[in-house]
């Protein structure tokens, strides 16, 4: 699923080299300390057995003053080692990319606001929640929050770094291997802060240009009555007050931009899968799911909310 | 219990000592290093935030007039003077004098924090306009409850003295109040330098 | 004794009325009664009392009020309170009256010369916060509800700061305007 | 050092008659003794009284905040679970946060040094008995004010430390965050009045020939704490009073990015406070371990020297790493790494009393009491912390592990191995002093395995929970993340902790109820507190005594030199000069007085109702000039029998 322990890049796989290794040196160095400390219980005594006073013996005193010397100058040599390792490794976390793909990536209370940034607009894409990006290529995120401190992590793929308002921070990592990546807001940031998940499918150069081509084609119009019926209760009800659909009226940048998204994997930032009982159970009423959300729940009677969600599950 | 073996006696020790020597003086020192080094964090929170600007006061905003402040700060350097004086009467235990400038140090010390509400409007901005103004006047506005504490044990202690017999150790708890009036008009400078002076320089 | 405890137990409902996150809850209704605005009505005349907004002594919901105000674009045209070509909302002129159900009507019917009707764009819930975002921003909330400073551009004086609004009677005899 | 009377020689030796002893006493029993009754419950300005009240009052909070802690484990037992909803849950973990760190660690390792410190040197009171008192009342105001906010639904809900904008006026509306920053100035308040007092104590009260070189290590780390305490509060009290509050009162714009405010400011002043804290909570308990060790081992501990000297070491470095809580920020690198350095450096102080601690046992035949037993279970526990932390100190790698649970098992090895065991060990070993009575060893025993395999059993797994990808202070997890069963297995750990804690509390109850049969010293320790009777009188010492070495009570054959001729009939405590401890002067401590509490209240209208309105701060400030008043003027009753010693000294008044 998502952890330190498998790396899926070159920055990933660093950091994960450096763990190990600190890993075992640090449990060597613990087992040292517990074995001194259970080797000096040898000579213990019963509680309460004499207790008089050990007068110290300056054989004895000199000879662990070596010791201690010793240990403490071990120690400071591990420490330098380690510092020095930690150095190299931060320097190729350091190097900046070669022609990265830039990716914007805004922070909102509880969601991700994605932007694939391009000098021609028509190749722009606005999504949410899940990005796709190419293997062997270096992605760049440009961070930025719009109102409280969140943290971009993808575990398997690079280490954190805070989206602050106020501030525009970068990072970057080529994913090396395929696959779907989950990572999640890793700074406090309000009610849901434990359910705003991002996901980041890593494909190869060809898939993408693939995936690419198709989000930023025209969504195809609604044919029938029923997804007209359903776009039409999108536009008047609630919905597009938040949410936009390029290629639509809808353009409100409130809340995720719902272009393509029966493309989408999971909904609700990574909390559902994203099936079509799952979308009606969450328009139906979001706060059950994530209590706190800012999506209210919606009064649509059943036939008016399975007609709506029909006309989602055009957005492919 | 062991037995107990007279070493010495501490019968003919003073009970009443100045300076150093006494702990109410390292008392005053412990919150004189406290209050000092909370100024010290804000001052140096204030000098982070011009980090946030371009120009220093922000645009738009005037800088901080130095007439009253100028007038204030001399004031709260001719008040050192009666503090000395108060000082040394008490090292002396003349009461009589000690009263008499304990009066002077009371009123100098009370001149500089009533114009310290025209001082705080010097800054020529309200503290909800900017970071600018938050930081000046929370600086200005913690040195000003050092004064007020103060301004009330020099006070305090001015009417102790007339209007009860005051115990011999209250000539060091006086000779320490002046020592903590050095630090509140020493601190006062810094801070005066940085928040008035400074804008034109930083 | 007795009613120092009293005196406590107010504070601290009113404590936990203030604080309370109302979150998953069935959105207040709308409001069936209005106050009228002219005294001339048809029928037999009656006055109906001030209605209570649900969120007015709520800082959680007063505060999804004045997010909701910035992104419906309230401020397009009431600027934040001061007014453009919306009406100013910050004074203590009420052209529709400053009780709840009259501004709850205001904001879901929509009015004359260009106010929106919001009653299918958002929930009950989500108008009755703006109604009560809209009377904390000329002070008629409780004080300890309003919200403070926001992160943006200080171009007003914060709802909390401001001194309570002294009741004034608004629009033609019969208006609540307390 | 002047002094009219330094180092006389002393008179040919003569052991104090037995009835002069009982005479003294007496005398000094009804000088510094307690009325009993409730008026004197509240005007007491003993140390030790107030010590064991703040003990108490600590350990009720850490009661207070296991509690909070087994909630949160048994939400997050299973993934979705519904048992609390967020908003709860943010108020739990906040309220968690704050009362271990703010109303639980400190205070209580400054109770221990307010209690034992003037017993350690040979003191009759602190410096300052009434500040003490308005400390401690401080805490009590704190403690019922974040309290009763919780239960009125006000708990603060933004974490222990309370990132902006998060906690700034528009993302918290309410007065939730305002009752956290009103805790945390209560509790500087509380932490300030308590340094000062030890450091002066330190400097200026120490028995007779108790040279530098001479104070026992307990006293050393309290001093250095003390030291820290007045350099690191200052921070957070600036934050939260005169940053955080005024931005969510006044409208003032410290972090208000868009007017040129700064959310990173916000972190530096925390974290500037919020390292040196833990050091705070960290290094007392250190001081703990080294009289245990001693007496346990029947040895003088190996390495004085290097011990003082790292104390004081970590107190310095402690200032220079707090950005290592900010390694996630737009820092620049070269910043970051400067703080891996120095983070790293920290260790090797530890690392040497660590090996100075193995040395004494190694080269001495320990007896396995419980103390001792809490210090084998410190060096298993407090080392691996220790290790993690070195781990975490590094940039790249805490890119990885920042605000996850890897951090959150770090923080409860380092504070629940580091600082509570020792305590646990300290308490089993002074509480015979404290109340003349010996806590049941085999209680002990089953609350020291307990604790450990509850610790352990909690905190690890979350080692590999955070390397998994949870992040910190969630309030639940979704099923498919495959956290479920670790931290099921944490929450089982954590309901051991509460067992073993329980424990604890049922020995000290047992106890109690036993009688006083302790005697002065039961386990024939060194330190000059052993000296006295068990609980120590009122007056702590008849006589000062005469210090000659680090460990008095082993390096005295036969009697006890001290020095005699204190007045009996007022509360007389000897003033020594700062490097030589030689006799400078006597002084005349204060008798209980009601205004430490009366202004401690004052300090409450000022800071709580500043929340409210701008008003209750003149209200109080107008009643706090009254308390003021009442101080002084009780201070300064004049009595007859001064000496004084000035250059132009007056004869001795009538």
């Amino acid at each position: 699923m998502h952890s330190v322990f498998d790396p899926a890049s070159p920055q990933a796989r660093a950091v994960a080299h450096l763990w190990w290794w600190m890993f075992g040196v640090g449990a060597a160095v613990w087992l040292a300390v517990m074995a001194a400390m259970l080797l000096s219980l040898r000579r213990r005594r019963a509680v309460r057995g004499p207790d008089e006073l050990m007068q110290p013996a300056p054989g004895m005193d000199s000879h662990i003053e070596r010791v201690v010397k010793a240990a403490t100058f071990v120690t400071v040599l591990i420490l330098i080692g380690f510092l020095a390792f930690d150095f190299s490794i931060g320097r190729i976390l350091a190097q900046q990319p070669v022609d990265p793909l830039t990716i914007e990536l805004t922070g909102h209370q509880w969601w991700w606001e994605v932007q694939y940034a391009n000098q021609d607009l028509s190749q722009r894409i606005v999504t949410a929640n899940e990005m796709h990006v190419p293997v062997g290529q270096p992605v760049r995120f440009i961070l930025r929050s719009r109102d409280v401190i969140h943290s971009f992590w993808m575990p398997n793929l690079t280490g954190k770094r805070d989206l602050i308002p106020g501030y525009q921070s970068t990072i970057w990592f080529q994913a090396d291997t395929a696959g779907t990546y989950r990572g999640q807001c890793a700074e406090f940031c309000g009610l849901q802060h434990a359910k705003m998940a991002l996901t980041i499918i890593a494909q190869p150069k060809a898939q993408y240009q693939l995936w690419y081509a198709a989000a930023v084609s025209a969504q195809t119009e609604p044919a029938d009555s029923t997804l007209l019926y359903g776009q039409r209760i999108f536009m008047t009800s609630g919905c597009s007050v938040c949410h936009a659909i390029s290629g639509t009226q809808a353009y409100s940048t409130v809340g995720p931009n719902l272009t393509h998204f029966k493309s989408r994997t999971l909904i609700a930032s990574g909390t559902l899968p994203n099936t079509r009982e799952n979308v009606a159970r969450w328009v139906l009423n979001p706060q059950a799911i994530k209590p706190g959300t800012q999506m209210p729940p919606s009064p649509l009677s059943t036939d008016q909310l399975s007609a709506l969600v029909t006309y989602l599950e055009t957005l492919k | 219990m062991k037995s107990l073996r007279v070493a010495g006696t501490v019968g003919d020790l003073p009970t009443v000592t100045f300076g150093s020597r006494s702990l109410m003086w390292w008392g005053t020192l412990g919150f004189m290093v406290i209050e000092g080094w909370t100024t010290a964090i804000i001052l140096a929170a204030y000098l982070y935030i011009r980090q946030n600007y371009e120009t220093w006061p922000p645009l738009r905003t005037p800088y901080p007039s130095l007439l009253i402040p100028t007038i204030n700060l001399a004031l709260l350097l001719l008040s050192i003077i009666p503090a000395v004086f108060v000082a040394r009467a008490a090292k002396r235990l003349d009461e009589r004098r000690l009263k008499r400038w304990l009066v002077v140090l009371s009123v100098a010390c009370l001149i500089p924090l009533v114009i310290r509400w025209w001082e705080l409007w010097a800054l020529n901005t309200r503290w909800d306009t900017t970071a600018y103004g938050s930081a000046a006047w929370t600086i200005v506005g913690f040195h000003t409850s050092l004064l007020l504490l103060d301004v009330i044990d020099t006070l305090g202690l001015t009417l102790f003295y007339f209007i009860k017999p005051m115990p011999v150790k209250s000539f060091s708890d006086a000779s320490d109040n002046s020592f903590y009036w050095y630090f509140t008009v020493g601190g006062w400078v810094v801070i005066y330098l940085i928040v008035y002076v400074g804008p034109r320089i930083l | 004794m007795r009613n120092a405890f009293l005196i406590l137990v107010a504070i601290a409902c009113a404590g936990c009325e203030r604080e309370e996150r109302r979150l998953n809850q069935p959105s207040p209704p709308a409001p069936t009664q209005f106050v009228a605005q002219v005294p001339l009505q048809p029928g037999p005349t009656f006055v109906a009392t001030a209605t209570e907004a649900p969120f007015d002594d709520n800082a959680y919901g007063t505060s999804e009020g004045e997010r909701l105000f910035s992104q419906m674009n309230c401020v397009g045209c009431h600027a934040h309170g001061g007014g453009s070509m919306g009406p100013a909302l910050m004074d203590d002129q009420w052209i529709y009256g400053s009780d709840p159900s009259q501004i709850f009507a205001s904001i879901a019917e929509g009015r004359a010369n260009g106010m929106p009707a919001w009653k299918y764009r958002l929930t009950n819930e989500q108008i009755w916060q703006i109604v009560s975002y809209v009377r904390s921003l000329s002070a008629l909330t409780p004080k300890g509800a309003r919200p403070s400073r926001s992160d943006q551009m200080m171009v007003k004086p914060a709802p909390a700061q401001t001194p309570n609004a002294k009741p004034k009677r608004s629009g033609p005899p019969g208006g609540a305007g307390h | 050092m002047t002094g009219p009377n330094t180092n006389r020689t002393l008179p040919v030796e003569a052991t104090v008659a037995e009835d002069d002893i009982e005479r003294d006493a007496r005398a000094l029993e009804t000088v510094w003794g307690e009325r009993p009754g409730f008026w004197s419950w509240l005007t007491t300005v003993d140390h030790k009284t107030l010590g064991k009240r703040l003990i108490v009052t600590a350990f009720l909070m850490f009661i207070a905040g296991g509690i909070e802690a087994a909630l949160m484990r048994a939400q997050l037992s299973r993934p979705e679970n519904s048992l609390i909803g967020p908003d709860r849950y943010n108020q739990l973990f906040t309220t968690h946060g704050t009362t271990m760190m703010f109303l639980f660690a400190v205070p209580i390792m400054t109770a221990m040094g307010l209690y034992f410190v003037p017993l350690m040197i040979g003191a009759r009171s602190l410096a300052f008995p009434r500040l003490n008192a308005f400390g401690y009342w401080n805490f009590v105001v704190a403690v019922v004010f974040l309290y009763v906010s919780l239960f009125v639904n006000t708990g603060p809900d933004v974490g222990w430390f309370a990132y902006v904008p998060l906690s700034g006026p528009q993302y918290s509306p309410g007065h939730r965050v305002d009752v956290w920053a009103q805790v945390v100035t209560f509790t500087e308040i509380s932490a300030l009045c308590g340094a000062v007092n030890v450091i002066v104590t330190a400097f200026k009260m120490r028995a007779p020939g108790m040279t530098v070189n001479r104070i026992p290590i307990f006293v050393w780390a309290q001093l250095v704490v003390a030291f820290m305490i007045v350099f690191a509060m200052p921070a957070v009290a600036t934050g939260s009073t005169l940053m955080l509050a005024t931005d969510r009162a006044v409208s003032m714009h410290w972090f208000n990015p868009s007017e040129g405010g700064d959310a990173l400011l916000w972190q530096h002043v925390f974290w500037f406070f919020g390292h040196p804290e833990v050091y705070i909570i960290f290094l007392p308990a250190l001081g703990m371990i080294t009289p245990i060790i001693e007496t346990f081992c029947r040895r003088k501990v190996f390495g004085y020297t290097p011990i003082v000297m790292a104390n004081i070491t970590t107190a310095f470095f402690a200032f220079g790493l707090w950005v290592h809580h900010m390694f996630a920020t737009p820092i620049p690198e070269l910043g970051q790494s400067l703080f891996t350095a120095a983070s790293i450096l920290i260790a090797i102080p530890t690392g040497i009393q660590i090996f100075c601690w193995l040395a004494t046992m190694w080269i001495s035949r320990p007896q396995l009491t419980v103390p001792i037993l809490f210090v084998l279970g410190f060096l298993f526990t407090f080392v691996n912390g220790g290790i993690t932390g070195v781990m975490l100190a590094s940039v790249a790698f805490d890119k990885q592990a920042h605000d996850t649970f890897f951090v959150v098992a770090h923080l409860h090895y380092v504070l629940l191995g580091g600082g509570v065991m020792p305590l646990f060990g300290a308490f089993y070993f002074w509480f015979p002093k404290m109340t003349g009575r010996k806590l049941s060893e085999t209680l002990g025993k089953w609350h020291f395995w307990l604790f450990v395999i509850g610790v352990n059993v909690t905190f690890f797994p979350m080692h590999i929970l955070g390397l998994e990808g949870m992040p910190r202070r969630v309030y639940t997890y979704l099923a498919d993340t495959g956290w479920g069963p670790l931290n099921l297995v944490a929450s089982i750990g954590a309901a051991t902790i509460a067992i073993s804690v329980l424990l604890f509390v049922i020995n000290v109850i047992v106890t109690m109820r036993r009688p006083v049969n302790a005697g002065a010293n039961p386990w024939n320790s060194s330190g000059l507190e052993w000296s006295v009777a068990s609980p120590p009188p009122s007056y702590n010492f008849l006589y000062a005594p005469l210090v000659e070495s680090r460990h008095p009570l082993w390096d005295i054959s036969v009697d006890l030199p001290v020095l005699t001729g204190f007045r009996t009939d007022r509360r007389e405590v000897l003033v020594t000069t700062t490097f030589s401890a030689q006799p400078d002067s006597r002084h005349e401590g204060p008798t209980p007085s009601i205004w430490p509490l009366y202004l401690a209240l004052c300090m409450g209208v000022v800071f709580i109702g500043s929340i409210f309105s701008p008003w209750f701060v003149l209200g109080g400030v107008g009643l706090s000039v009254i308390g003021l008043a009442g101080w002084g003027w009780t201070g300064s009753k004049p009595s007859g029998h001064e000496r004084v010693s000035t250059p132009a000294a007056m004869p001795e008044r009538a």
